[in-house]
């Protein structure tokens, strides 16, 4: 006998990476913030092989619920193919013996990075956003403790007051993405730097949504039908980015999240950002629903304000039938 | 677009890794060896700012990163997520360390004496060119006669003590918590105020460049301390554990620790009267820059003026190297479509912009 | 063969640190002549694998106790004719940590005790050599003010 | 490529652990467990109790699965679990005191786990977040138990209840949940 033949194997990795202590506290914590929507659960945070800011705290939660029966989609500005995404995409696999897909409807896990599919999101699937800062306070408040206390007394009022500010100067909100909102009528919270487009389709959604900052060890959650509505003022009320006019350069389509392409002669090309859906709609491929038409009309009717002055003078004489009250 | 590759993602990613390790990260267990016996203070750094002391491990991190700190730090707190934590060690005792340096700026003399033990502290600054052409003999440093020392490196005393014993600073409490039962900050998150436990553990993982930029800072000026290194201490110390089955009480080896205290002003003590203050920080391997710029912002963090190196959560939060530095290069990534959604914004105030001076215009045309 | 007493714990002690000291190819080879004979009375690996052990510290300022840091250690644990031995030590080296768990094993149960006490007071006297000469060439560095 | 595996124990903390999330996310749906009964109550700490958990049970046998786990035992005023595999009128004295949080940290709400009876209990009326519409719900639980947690929740403190039916079905209240006694 000798010590190599007694010496028990080496296990490279844990499941999933995570140590079991690791996932158990990530999933109390994910409970609790299930149950207190927008609410930011601390947590401990662990390092991961990863550098903090590339995802360090979505990828957790994702190795917190991922099982080898799930089918993994990773996106990154939309983009399934974007390199960080590639890579977590592969690490996931790897840790995890899950499959993976880039179609947004096969998924049952979906990490992302600052954005959300165009195609509606089933009960089935959970979305997990990658968050960089978690605190919606944080240009009014910057330390963590101080907000921490605003939030427990639901005190909002500087950041309603930040947007008056704004719009005494600018006549214009001049928040672009991560634009703060407010969930079940209590939270403020940071929806991570979604686009603003983006932001109508927590509201009510079908889908469970998990935030989760790594960096700044807080998690927190969207469940699914739950009222998300934006910081807005009744009379100014809250826009998606104006991209009315433009239509993807390969594809023609209209009224998605599209990226602008500059071009050498100063001149630019659209191109959608939601890089699957753009790959489905261009070989002719079947898609799900999308939360916009194809006029770009959200799904919920509504829930955003007409935006041209015809439509603005219908809904103030006759309102709109599908309303939601407010 | 030029790095969101439509598609072949993956492959280059492949062969990005490829050529880091032709041109800057050769890896060879020879090279890994070597590192380990010639750089022993690199590995302290990135054994302590890693927050895990394995040598061998620290030495490949370095190797396979080309040397990148960051990389190599973020190696080894990545590793330490994979494996269990087997037992807690029974904690450290200051006065059992196996003391190599231990030197204080307070007084000329103290009791022990000044043990230089091993710097360069007093060396020349001087490249010693000669190191290129030969082999620089190994040097064997003279021992004092076996008759004439009195040295025991297990009991060299604190300079606190003298303090104390002339009542210059309250007596030292005792800490009877177990170790399972220190708030750790890998297990709960550091939230603020953080209890004096976590504030010293995030300490001993702290960046150095950050915690010396804070602790400058402060040194220069910004802010209240005006330090006095009360001691510095480099050392051994036993990892002790006990036996499950029988409860003996054991090492496993000897790991390197150092430690620092530094004075500040005096203040008001607990009992009215006036009573000199320590600073304090001590962190896995020898590093003594860090420690001292540490132990400064221990003293400094509770203090109310309002400099940056006054607030916990400031330094705290700002000298976790893994996280500035991975936060810091997350900048790398792509951001078009934040960025194109601030652009709209700016399309639309630049928009309202026009519209109200051309409204001014031809207002003016109409008078 | 067995003579087997409870063990005097600040004994076992002093072994358990003086094998984790020892240099591991030594401790091995060791192990390694004595293995079929103690395997006779029974051997079994109850767990051989690496892990983290937290480390406390002390604050000399207030006295506070702080985690410093985690130590990487290979860990064993062994039942040799019924009685547990144990070893851990620094680094990944899990053959040399079992080495040390089955030299414990055997200590504790009397079996080849004496040549694993000759190894064990062969290393501690090295270790404590090593200890010596290197307190007087710390010595050395010791200034008297009068020359600082 | 590594060696990973994915361990029996492992599994079951796994498939618990996503009927848990689901259950907690839509609340009143019927999530199915591995395992039912008492074992259910069982598998649910399994996936959640480690040594930084304090639970309460008043059933010696969890008890004893329980501190296995590293878990630390404690009083209903401490817990951050409670586990009642019998719910009668004697747990409320030990309800009452289940630690709903504060303001600045609701999350310490405890979380309250339930073995429900076949009989039939209270009806109850389930809106809030989670929920598409109002839905009705019957729980083997009887009016005091629900008057009670209408009590002790005040959103966003309160605690989380999980309910286990005995063939192995979970569903959970939050304290989000708008709960009608009817």
């Amino acid at each position: 006998m000798r010590l190599a033949e007694l010496a028990h194997p080496r296990q490279d990795y844990a499941y999933a990476f995570l140590d079991a202590f690791a996932k158990r506290e990530l999933r109390r914590r994910l409970l609790k913030a299930v149950a207190i929507p927008g609410y930011q659960v601390p947590y401990a945070s662990r390092e991961v092989p990863l550098a903090r800011g590339w995802g360090t705290g979505g990828l957790q939660v994702t190795l917190a619920l991922v099982g080898p029966e799930d089918v993994v989609k990773v996106i990154d500005q939309g983009d399934d193919q974007s390199v960080n995404a590639a890579n977590l995409r592969r690490f996931i696999a790897r840790m995890s013996g899950a499959r993976t897909t880039t179609d947004t409807a096969l998924a049952t896990l979906i990490q992302s990075r600052h954005r959300i599919p165009e195609e509606m999101l089933g009960p089935v699937q959970i979305l997990v956003l990658q968050v960089p800062y978690p605190e919606p306070l944080a240009r009014v408040e910057p330390s963590f403790a101080r907000a921490r206390e605003l939030h427990a007394d639901a005190e909002y009022g500087q950041v309603w007051l930040g947007l008056y500010e704004d719009l005494v100067r600018y006549r214009t909100p001049t928040q672009g993405a991560d634009y703060p909102v407010l969930v079940h009528g209590r939270y403020l919270m940071a929806p991570s730097p979604i686009p603003r487009w983006d932001n109508p389709k927590l509201h009510q959604a079908q889908h469970l949504t998990l935030l989760s900052a790594g960096r700044e060890k807080r998690v927190y959650a969207v469940p699914p039908f739950t009222e998300v509505r934006p910081v807005e003022f009744s009379d100014v009320p809250f826009e998606v980015e104006d991209q009315r006019g433009w239509a993807d350069w390969q594809t023609g389509v209209r009224h998605k999240f599209m990226t602008e392409l500059p071009q050498a002669d100063g001149d630019c090309r659209y191109e959608l950002s939601d890089r699957d859906y753009a790959r489905k709609r261009a070989a002719g491929l079947p898609t799900q629903p999308t939360y916009y038409n194809e006029e770009g009309r959200f799904y919920h009717p509504g829930y955003l304000a007409p935006r041209t002055p015809a439509e603005r003078l219908e809904r103030l004489l006759h309102g709109s039938p599908d309303d939601l009250p407010a | 677009m030029a790095y969101v590759a439509a598609r072949g993602g993956e492959a280059a990613i492949e062969r990005a890794e490829a050529l880091y390790r032709r041109l800057l990260g050769p890896l060879d267990p020879g090279l890994v060896k070597g590192l380990e016996q010639a750089l022993p203070h690199l590995l302290d750094r990135v054994m302590s700012e890693g927050s895990l002391y394995a040598p061998e491990l620290a030495a490949l991190a370095l190797a396979q990163t080309g040397g990148d700190l960051y990389e190599a730090v973020l190696l080894l707190r990545a590793y330490r997520t994979t494996l269990p934590r087997l037992a807690y060690a029974l904690p450290i005792e200051p006065e059992v360390l196996f003391t190599v340096r231990r030197v204080s700026a307070a007084f000329k003399d103290i009791p022990g004496g000044q043990i230089l033990g091993p710097t360069l502290d007093y060396s020349h600054r001087l490249l010693r060119l000669g190191g290129l052409q030969s082999d620089v003999p190994p040097t064997v440093p003279e021992p004092v006669s076996a008759e004439n020392c009195d040295f025991e490196p297990q009991q060299v005393p604190f300079v606190a003590d003298w303090h104390r014993q002339n009542g210059l600073m309250p007596p030292r409490p005792t800490d009877p918590t177990p170790g399972p039962a220190i708030p750790d900050l890998t297990r709960e998150p550091l939230l603020f105020p953080a209890p004096r436990a976590q504030r010293l553990q995030a300490l001993s993982r702290a960046d150095t460049g950050g915690v010396l930029a804070l602790g400058y800072a402060n040194m220069r000026g910004y802010g209240a301390i005006h330090p006095t290194v009360n001691e510095v201490r480099l050392a051994y110390a036993e990892v002790r554990l006990q036996h499950p089955a029988t409860g003996a009480v054991f090492s496993a080896g000897r790991v390197r620790y150092a430690q620092a205290e530094v004075l500040t002003k005096f203040r008001p003590g607990p009992d009215g009267k006036p009573t000199l203050e320590l600073g304090f920080a001590a962190s896995l391997g020898w590093n003594e820059v860090k420690l001292i710029a540490a132990a400064m912002l221990d003293a400094a963090m509770d203090l109310p003026e309002p400099h940056p190196a006054h607030t916990e959560e400031f330094v705290l939060s700002h000298t976790e190297p893994v996280e500035a530095s991975g936060f810091c290069i997350h900048y790398k990534l792509p951001h078009y479509v934040t960025f194109g959604s601030d652009l709209d914004a700016l399309r639309k105030a630049r928009a309202q912009a026009v519209a109200e001076q051309e409204a001014s215009r031809s207002a003016e045309v109409t008078e | 063969m067995s003579h087997a007493t409870p063990p005097n714990l600040e004994e076992q002690g002093r072994w358990l640190s003086v094998l984790a000291r020892a240099e591991a190819e030594a401790v091995k080879a060791f192990t390694e002549k004595l293995l079929p004979e103690l395997e006779r009375q029974g051997l079994e690996v109850l767990e051989n694998r690496m892990g983290l052990v937290m480390l406390p510290a002390t604050d000399t300022a207030q006295g506070t106790r702080f985690h410093v840091g985690e130590v990487l250690v290979a860990a064993s644990r062994v039942r040799l004719g019924g009685l547990e031995g144990y070893a851990v030590c620094l680094g990944r080296d899990l053959e040399q940590t079992l080495a040390i768990a089955i030299l414990d094993a055997a200590l504790q149960g009397g079996w080849h005790a004496e040549r694993v006490r000759a190894f064990v007071e062969q290393q501690a006297a090295k270790q404590s050599a090593e200890d010596a000469r290197l307190a007087r060439q710390i010595a050395a560095t010791r200034v008297t003010m009068e020359t600082f | 490529m590594p060696t990973i595996f994915l361990s029996p124990q492992e599994s079951q903390d796994h498939t618990v652990f996503r009927s848990l999330l689901r259950a907690m996310s839509r609340p009143g749906e019927a999530n199915p467990l591995p395992l039912g009964a008492k074992a259910a109550l069982q598998a649910i700490g399994q996936a959640l109790l480690d040594l930084e958990t304090r639970f309460y049970t008043p059933d010696p046998h969890l008890q004893q699965q329980f501190l296995r786990l590293g878990s630390r035992a404690s009083g209903p005023a401490e817990a951050d679990f409670l586990f009642f595999p019998e719910a009668d009128e004697r747990i409320w004295a030990d309800l009452v005191q289940a630690p709903i949080g504060s303001l600045l940290h609701p999350e310490t709400g405890a979380t309250v786990v339930v073995l429900t009876r076949p009989s039939p209990g209270a009806r109850l009326r389930l809106s809030g977040p989670g929920l598409a519409a109002p839905a009705p719900l019957e729980t083997g639980l009887p009016e005091g138990f629900w008057r009670l947690r209408n009590e002790r929740v005040s959103f966003p403190l309160g605690w989380d209840v999980l309910l286990v039916e005995p063939q192995g079905v979970c569903r959970a209240v939050p304290r989000s949940t708008t709960v009608e006694v009817a």
